[in-house]
């Protein structure tokens, strides 16, 4: 079998970058198809990262880069696998790679487009909280550091107008904007998954007020506030973008009840953000409201116990999920039961919503394109649960990060290491018996 | 027409430099900001070097195909000696030049990129202003380049065979994931059997005991895995690809001297002894047992029975046993405690079971329904600020506040793992450090977790911090990922080109460098009184430099004469 | 000698790879203004920087200096800015025992993120150097 | 130090202290205590002193254990001997504290070894410069002979040595004390399990009680300290300005001999010497066009700053430079001020064998908040830690 040494990595975040770079370093042809038209994943998202509140850019941009110029990976973005067939050690994979309008090898990053572009919209990656134009860049140090153009809004593409003042602005002739899909079919070895995961839907529980009160914020959307290359350029203002919050509620364990398993890392991300919040805003009052502290293994309770009562207020629900937040003036009141279940509340400027990570909801696309089972909670399934083994029920394919379950970073790559691991094995093992 | 020497080659070969600059236009980037004709005509005028032919030209886009091919074409024709581009940050393009240079004569290392784009064009308006910036550091980049040396990649062979440390599950995993006709795996353990603390939960999980059983028969049946038993390291020198390891067996108290490429390190953990705080009153003879020892009671014929033999009809499981001593959850006692309630509720639906816990950790997304499957055996769930022991009578704070008071048959604490008492010789022995837990620390927390500071060794299982047995399996099973994915079998290594190297003439042996490298990277001869680099680990950060006040040291490629070039060019 | 409003000083900044340099890649591709007389020298690590270098570059003119890395427990190779700390404190502190405007020589921590900090923080750095004027070693060393 | 019990054992004095320092050394020997001691003797010419190692008993008749003047620093005697490693030999050295502390500061930088070295110090009256010594050795030695009656330097000693407060017992292995009492008797007084053994090997009990004497060396001290605040004053004055220092040094001629002398200064070939530390010609040519003139060569102020950042942490204010400099610039004052600072940015005390790790070897993760306020609070001389 030719095609024994390629492999095919879904997903370009951080577990699907490690396992990348591990299998092109052992000199496999890594095709890694990400969805976005930037790769990096979630942790770029975050300024810093718990424990040790490191910068997530300094930490993965190097990554990113490597991903970017080696000459052993393919990189896709803005693609999406439509067909897995065959079996492990020869799969056919088809992947559309949709049209982006713009050349990724003339395009230089300048920038010149956006401004003449007449569309605005919401920046979906910015978590809607800044506007974007048609054509864009997710965020400032997108990588690769290329456009796209949104057919869908854009008012040549998806409106049939006359305008191409994005391309007039261009002086690469980088964009093309009768750029269409495009099929590609490779043979690949195996498989490895690593699409990651969603914050759950927190609409879904109204007494929470998310999505009707402007003051509830879901994490992705404060970590994009604390960002210095976010919206607001690392200030932490309310939506209103003037006003600096004094008092803060973090609401701990939402979704915990409704998916039915713990998250591991809301807590967590939960205390960064007390202590991003008292960084910044030195006078700030933060109350973290909560009824279980999950802080497992080394180093995260020390963390845990140096943001306590230093940064953070810990107030004890006996029920959390009977918290419910409500407006109040112009502010918000959250209500909840208290130790010896009476009734408690609390009126602060803002509330952030400590979600659960629930599986992804184009994971079932994906599995039935994988020909992969999923686990009762949705995310891809292993099929020796327990064994550290990352094989899923389909054989050659393997999945990695936060697509398999709920985790933090160190076990999301500890994970695609795994995989990566795994699929080595198999590689050597087919080219020494062929 | 003069020679001019290479001052920092280090050889004694002497050539006449011509310098090719070339600036990228990068469309009006840097053409729409910069005067770049100004720059070519002052370039070219450059009487600085007498001694030097400047080549100076600017191209559309050097970074496209045609740019890189035009480029790789001038250095043929024009046969440089070293090249400036004038063009885009490093970040970007620093390997796609580097690239060119290598298809052709011009070493890479005698080329520079220089940033006028991110540091001119695109952050000073004033085209006058930036046309004079833009300039003033391409001199610097020729100044520079001028004092740049030859370099040479040394690809390295490498010994593909691994030492396991640990024959638990993690080192088990481990050798059975590595384990090739092409690759050997040494497996030391300590003691006389595989399996490690793994054997005493047998039977606890279903089917557990004969996954675990069959695991250790595959390893001693594997003919490309040599099991050592009853036997300890005893030495290891060496580094990624190339340990030679000494191992001494308590039998024969014989050497038996090894070779590996990589070392993985499962040397497990301990429990934490309730002794050392004096709310439990343990003394591990009344009726107060550690969650180990009631798995193997569990494990055995007659069940969790008191020490008369007699069923307990109440038992109390206290949760978090040395949290707050430790400073860490474990992460895996809540899990375990749920399991062992039921299985009491399972042995005797008439005993009393009584969970103490303070949170409840269940951070694995199947766990919960551990907590679920206790709460609906009946077990009652006792959430508290505060407990304390004497012997089977248990006092406790509640939440609330409430003080309360319950005796018990059986008291089950759940004592969180720590350390073995191997880890700081291990510790020692591969210089590996520790972190302020005692355990092993990673290289780092979150991008390589099993890697260590020593590159090559690599830490699994609880030595890496407290772990559940399919984590320890996880993590070992990505140790193996790391080396069979960087050592290969027939295949050479190609450490870090741009090291640090240390003059002997220089070198007076203080320490210095060799105290503050994070890598191991240096070690002392002692015959010739001096620090040596070993260049295969060195990743050159240059943090020996700094620490050298003899400037004994030299950063390949960020020498001081080198930078000493760009301030001067920067303060013209 | 040039009067203070005119005066354009000469400041280098010795940034590290990882972190600091990205930051001003970002605050580059986000057209921040930066003052054109602030000179970037990259090196691989704040801690590559050893004294001699930087009161060379004293000697050699610079009105100022600025080293800037990746904030502490973000190095790339793990503990050299902290090592870079201790250094530039024992220099700083010299400096000011020798009453040699120990302000023209800075150390800021900068992540990859922190473009538009990069920009303030040599705005800043540029700006308080101008009030200070020329580096008297600049004209000294004439003697 | 395991002078905690403070006692100490007496030893006769016949003539001088001196004597009896001989006296025990030569006991220590016969007994086979030591192999050998490493001692000050007079030159043949009489007007100076050279460092002796010596296991001949009969030679111990020229030795000279409290010398009036340091032409060596003890530190390099010790380097020269044990820079290698320790050897199989017993070596009590006897010298001045300022010469233990850098011999401890040496043994941290691997320059040299002790643990085959007993380190034995004296109550040091401070030493006379070299050249005041060759030029009239007799004078010499009568101030130094009140010197070491009264326990204070006299306007003949180095100026360093008048604010000395490390003048009597630090780190070393034994300490002989004789300030503040009658020419009758010295103290000989443990400082290490090392120096406690030799004591018991020469059967000297350990009866005196120490506190009297401490109390002459802590008034002595009091007023060393006055010395040092208005001495360091005076060099804080005349460094006042970038021109304060530039006039110190101005009359430098750039001949590195302070460096030569320094026992700190242990790098094999200095980097100032070094062709990278050398301005680029091309550099000073650009440069002079620039700036109207360059001064050539340009080093000399800045080898003398990079010196103070290479060994101040670790300088023990011996004054062994300022003796070293022909254009009599006071090199010694700007060091131990400077080192007087640097030394408490990092809590740390160049000398001390307390198995502290040199500064720059080592950090904490959380310390130095805010570097510049280590510039704003200059006066307040905080601690800078966290």
């Amino acid at each position: 079998m030719s095609q024994t040494g390629n492999i095919l990595v879904i997903g370009a975040g951080i577990a699907g970058m490690k396992a990348s770079l591990m299998l092109a370093g052992a000199s496999s042809k890594v095709y890694l198809v990400e969805k976005l038209p930037i790769i990096g994943g979630k942790v770029i998202k975050n300024e810093e990262s718990f424990p040790n509140l490191e910068c997530s850019t300094c930490m993965v941009a190097p990554i990113q880069q490597d991903v970017l110029q080696n000459p052993n990976i393919e990189t896709l973005t803005y693609s999406v696998v439509e067909k897995i067939e065959g079996s492990a050690g020869d799969f056919s994979v088809v992947i559309r790679k949709r049209a982006r309008y713009i050349s990724l090898t003339d395009c230089i990053g300048c920038g010149m487009c956006y401004e003449p572009c007449p569309v605005s919209l919401k920046n979906e990656w910015e978590e809607n909280l800044i506007d974007r134009k048609a054509i864009y860049v997710p965020c400032s140090g997108s990588l690769p550091n290329v456009p796209v153009i949104d057919s869908e809004h854009c008012l040549r593409i998806g409106g049939g107008e006359d305008c191409s003042l994005c391309a007039e602005a261009c002086a690469f002739e980088a964009i093309n904007l009768d750029d269409s899909d495009e099929i590609i079919e490779v043979n690949v070895g195996a498989v490895i998954l690593a699409t990651g995961s969603a914050t759950f839907d927190l609409s879904s529980i109204p007494d929470l007020g998310y999505g009707t009160l402007p003051g509830v914020y879901a994490p992705m959307e404060f970590e994009r506030l604390f960002a210095s290359n976010g919206p607001t350029l690392g200030e932490i203002t309310l939506r209103d973008s003037e006003k600096i919050p004094e008092s803060v509620a973090i609401i701990h364990c939402v979704g915990r009840r409704e998916q039915k398993y713990c998250s591991a890392v809301c807590c967590m991300y939960s205390f960064k953000f007390a202590r991003f919040l008292k960084h910044k805003i030195p006078s700030v009052r933060v109350f973290n409201i909560y009824s279980d502290i999950c802080v497992p293994g080394k180093s995260y309770q020390s963390f845990y116990r140096s943001v306590e009562g230093a940064d953070t207020e810990m107030l004890y629900t006996s029920s959390i999920g009977d918290v419910s937040v409500s407006e109040s003036g112009s502010g918000l009141k959250v209500s909840y039961p208290d130790a010896a279940v009476s009734p408690q509340s609390l009126n602060v400027d803002m509330v952030i919503l400590a979600a659960a990570l629930v599986a992804d909801p184009d994971v079932a696309q994906l599995a039935e394109v994988a020909g992969v089972d999923l686990d009762p909670q949705g995310f891809i399934k292993t099929v020796l649960d327990g064994s550290g083994s990352m094989e899923t029920s389909r054989e050659g394919v393997f999945v990695a990060g936060t697509a398999e379950g709920p985790k933090d970073i160190q076990n999301s790559v500890v994970q695609a290491e795994s995989a990566a691991g795994q699929v080595a094995e198999i590689m050597t093992s087919q080219a020494s018996s062929s | 027409m003069k020679e001019f020497e290479m001052q920092e080659s280090g050889q004694d070969r002497k050539l006449r430099a011509k310098v090719g600059v070339y600036i990228c236009e990068c469309g009006p980037n840097i053409a729409g900001k910069v005067d770049l004709d100004r720059i070519i005509t002052d370039i070219s005028e450059l009487d600085d070097y007498q001694d030097v032919e400047l080549v100076v030209k600017k191209y559309g886009f050097l970074c496209s195909a045609p740019g890189k091919e035009y480029l790789e074409e001038e250095i043929n024709s024009n046969g440089f000696t070293h090249l400036v581009i004038g063009a885009c940050s490093p970040r970007d393009h620093d390997s796609t030049f580097m690239g060119v240079c290598k298809k052709t004569d011009l070493n890479p290392y005698l080329y520079r990129i220089i940033n006028i784009r991110e540091h001119c064009s695109w952050v000073i308006d004033d085209k006058e202003k930036a046309t004079v910036k833009a300039e003033s550091y391409i001199r610097g980049g020729i100044a520079r380049v001028l004092r740049q040396s030859e370099l040479f990649e040394k690809p390295l062979d490498i010994n593909p065979d691994v030492l396991i440390i640990g024959g638990g599950v993690a080192g088990m995993e481990a050798a059975l994931s590595l384990s090739s006709d092409d690759r050997r795996v040494f497996l030391v353990e300590k003691t006389d059997r595989l399996g490690g603390v793994s054997i005493d939960l047998s039977g606890i999980l279903p089917g557990q005991g004969e996954v675990i059983g069959k695991k250790i028969e595959s390893v001693l049946g594997n003919g490309n895995i040599r099991v050592f038993l009853n036997t300890r390291v005893e030495n290891v020198i060496g580094f990624l690809g190339n340990f030679e390891i000494e191992l001494l067996s308590e039998e024969n108290t014989e050497i038996t001297e090894i070779m590996s490429g990589a070392i993985v390190v499962a040397a497990g953990g301990t429990l934490f002894d309730p002794r050392e705080s004096d709310r439990y009153s343990y003394s591990g003879s009344d009726e107060v047992y550690t969650s180990l020892s009631i798995e193997k009671m569990f494990a055995g014929d007659d069940g969790a029975v008191l020490r008369s033999g007699k069923q307990p009809s109440s038992v109390a499981l206290i949760h978090c046993v040395g949290r707050e001593e430790k400073n860490y959850c474990s992460g895996i006692c809540c899990s375990y405690m749920m399991k062992l309630a039921c299985f009491f509720k399972k042995q005797s639906a008439d005993i009393q079971v009584t969970e103490f816990y303070r949170d409840i950790c269940l951070p694995k997304k199947n766990d919960q329904e551990r907590f679920s499957e206790a709460q609906a055996a009946g077990v009652a769930l006792i959430r508290i600020k505060d407990i304390s022991l004497k012997g089977t009578n248990v006092s406790f704070e509640r939440i609330s506040g409430d003080k309360d008071k319950q005796s018990f048959d059986m008291v089950v604490l759940a004592p969180a793992l720590e350390p073995s008492a191997d880890t700081e010789y291990f510790a020692d022995l591969l210089t590996v450090p520790l972190d302020e837990f005692g355990f092993f620390q990673e290289v780092h927390k979150m991008t390589n977790p099993v890697g260590t500071a020593t590159d090559g060794v690599f830490i699994v299982g609880a030595a890496h911090g407290p772990k559940g047995v399919s984590d320890s399996m996880q993590f070992a099973r990505a140790s193996a990922g790391q080396i069979l994915t960087r050592l290969i079998p027939g295949e050479k290594l190609i450490p870090e080109v741009a090291v640090t190297e240390i003059s002997e003439a220089y070198c007076t042996g203080c320490g210095n460098c060799l105290e503050v490298c994070v890598y191991g990277a240096i070690y002392s001869d002692d015959s010739r009184g001096i620090s040596v680099v070993n260049e295969a680990v060195c990743r050159g950060c240059g943090n020996c430099f700094g620490s050298c006040p003899s400037g004994a040291l030299r950063t390949k490629h960020f020498t001081n004469t080198q930078l000493y070039r760009e301030v001067d060019e920067a303060l013209r | 000698m040039e009067k203070s409003s005119e005066f354009t000083p000469a400041i280098v900044g010795f940034l590290c790879n990882w972190c600091t340099y990205a930051a001003a890649d970002l605050a580059g591709s986000s057209k921040l203004e930066l003052p054109p007389s602030f000179t970037v020298i990259r090196v691989m690590c704040s801690s590559r920087i050893d004294h001699n270098l930087l009161l060379s570059t004293f000697f050699k003119g610079a009105d100022g200096i600025l080293v800037a890395g990746c904030h502490p427990g973000d190095c790339h190779y793990g503990e050299g800015n902290y090592y870079a700390r201790r250094r530039f404190a024992l220099l700083k502190k010299v400096m000011e025992t020798l009453d040699m405007d120990p302000e023209r020589l800075q150390l800021s921590w900068v992540s990859a993120a922190e473009g538009k900090r990069y920009a303030e923080v040599v705005g800043e750095f540029t700006e308080k150097i101008k009030e200070l004027g020329p580096n008297p070693i600049k004209n000294s060393t004439r003697f | 130090m395991t002078d905690a019990q403070g006692k100490g054992a007496v030893l006769p004095v016949s003539k001088d202290p001196g004597d009896a320092i001989l006296e025990f050394l030569r006991l220590a020997v016969a007994k086979e205590l030591a192999d050998a001691v490493i001692l000050p003797m007079k030159v043949p010419s009489g007007d100076s002193f050279a460092w002796i190692l010596m296991n001949d008993v009969s030679l111990f008749e020229g030795a000279v254990p409290i010398a009036a003047a340091m032409p060596v620093q003890g530190a390099k005697a010790l380097r020269s001997l044990t820079r290698k490693g320790p050897g199989n030999l017993t070596v009590i050295a006897v010298m001045r504290p300022c010469e233990i502390r850098a011999a401890i500061e040496l043994e941290k930088l691997g320059q040299v070894h002790t643990d085959n070295l007993i380190l034995a110090t004296y109550d040091c009256p401070g030493a006379i410069p070299l050249q005041k010594y060759v030029d009239d050795p007799g004078g010499s030695e009568e101030h130094f002979s009140l010197m070491r009656r009264s326990g204070k330097p006299d306007n003949t000693a180095k100026p360093v040595c008048h604010y000395c407060e490390n003048f009597s017992m630090f780190d070393s292995d034994l300490h002989f004390g004789y300030f503040g009492f009658s020419e009758k008797e010295v103290l000989v007084i443990p400082g290490s399990d090392k120096g406690s053994e030799l004591l018991k090997g020469l059967d000297l009990d350990l009866a005196k009680d120490l506190s009297d004497w401490k109390k002459g060396i802590d008034s002595l001290k009091a007023e060393r300290e006055e010395a040092r605040k208005s001495a360091f004053e005076e060099t804080g004055e005349q460094l006042r300005g970038f021109s304060g220092m530039q006039s110190v040094f101005a009359s430098c001629i750039g001949c590195h001999n302070c460096q030569s002398a320094c026992p700190i200064c242990y790098c094999r070939l200095c980097y100032f010497d070094s062709e990278t530390a050398q301005q680029d010609p091309d550099a000073l040519i650009t440069a002079a066009a620039k700036r109207g003139g360059v001064s050539l060569p340009e080093d000399r102020i800045m080898f003398h700053v990079g010196r103070m950042t290479h060994m101040s942490l670790s300088c023990v204010s011996c004054g062994q430079c300022t003796d070293a400099c022909p254009v009599s610039i006071p090199v010694a004052g700007v060091f131990s001020y400077v080192a007087d600072r640097t030394q408490r940015t990092f809590e740390y005390e160049a000398g001390r064998n307390d198995g502290d790790p040199l500064p720059l070897r080592q950090f904490r993760k959380s310390e130095l908040p805010g570097i510049h306020e280590l510039v704003k609070n200059a006066e307040s001389e905080e601690p800078s830690h966290e």
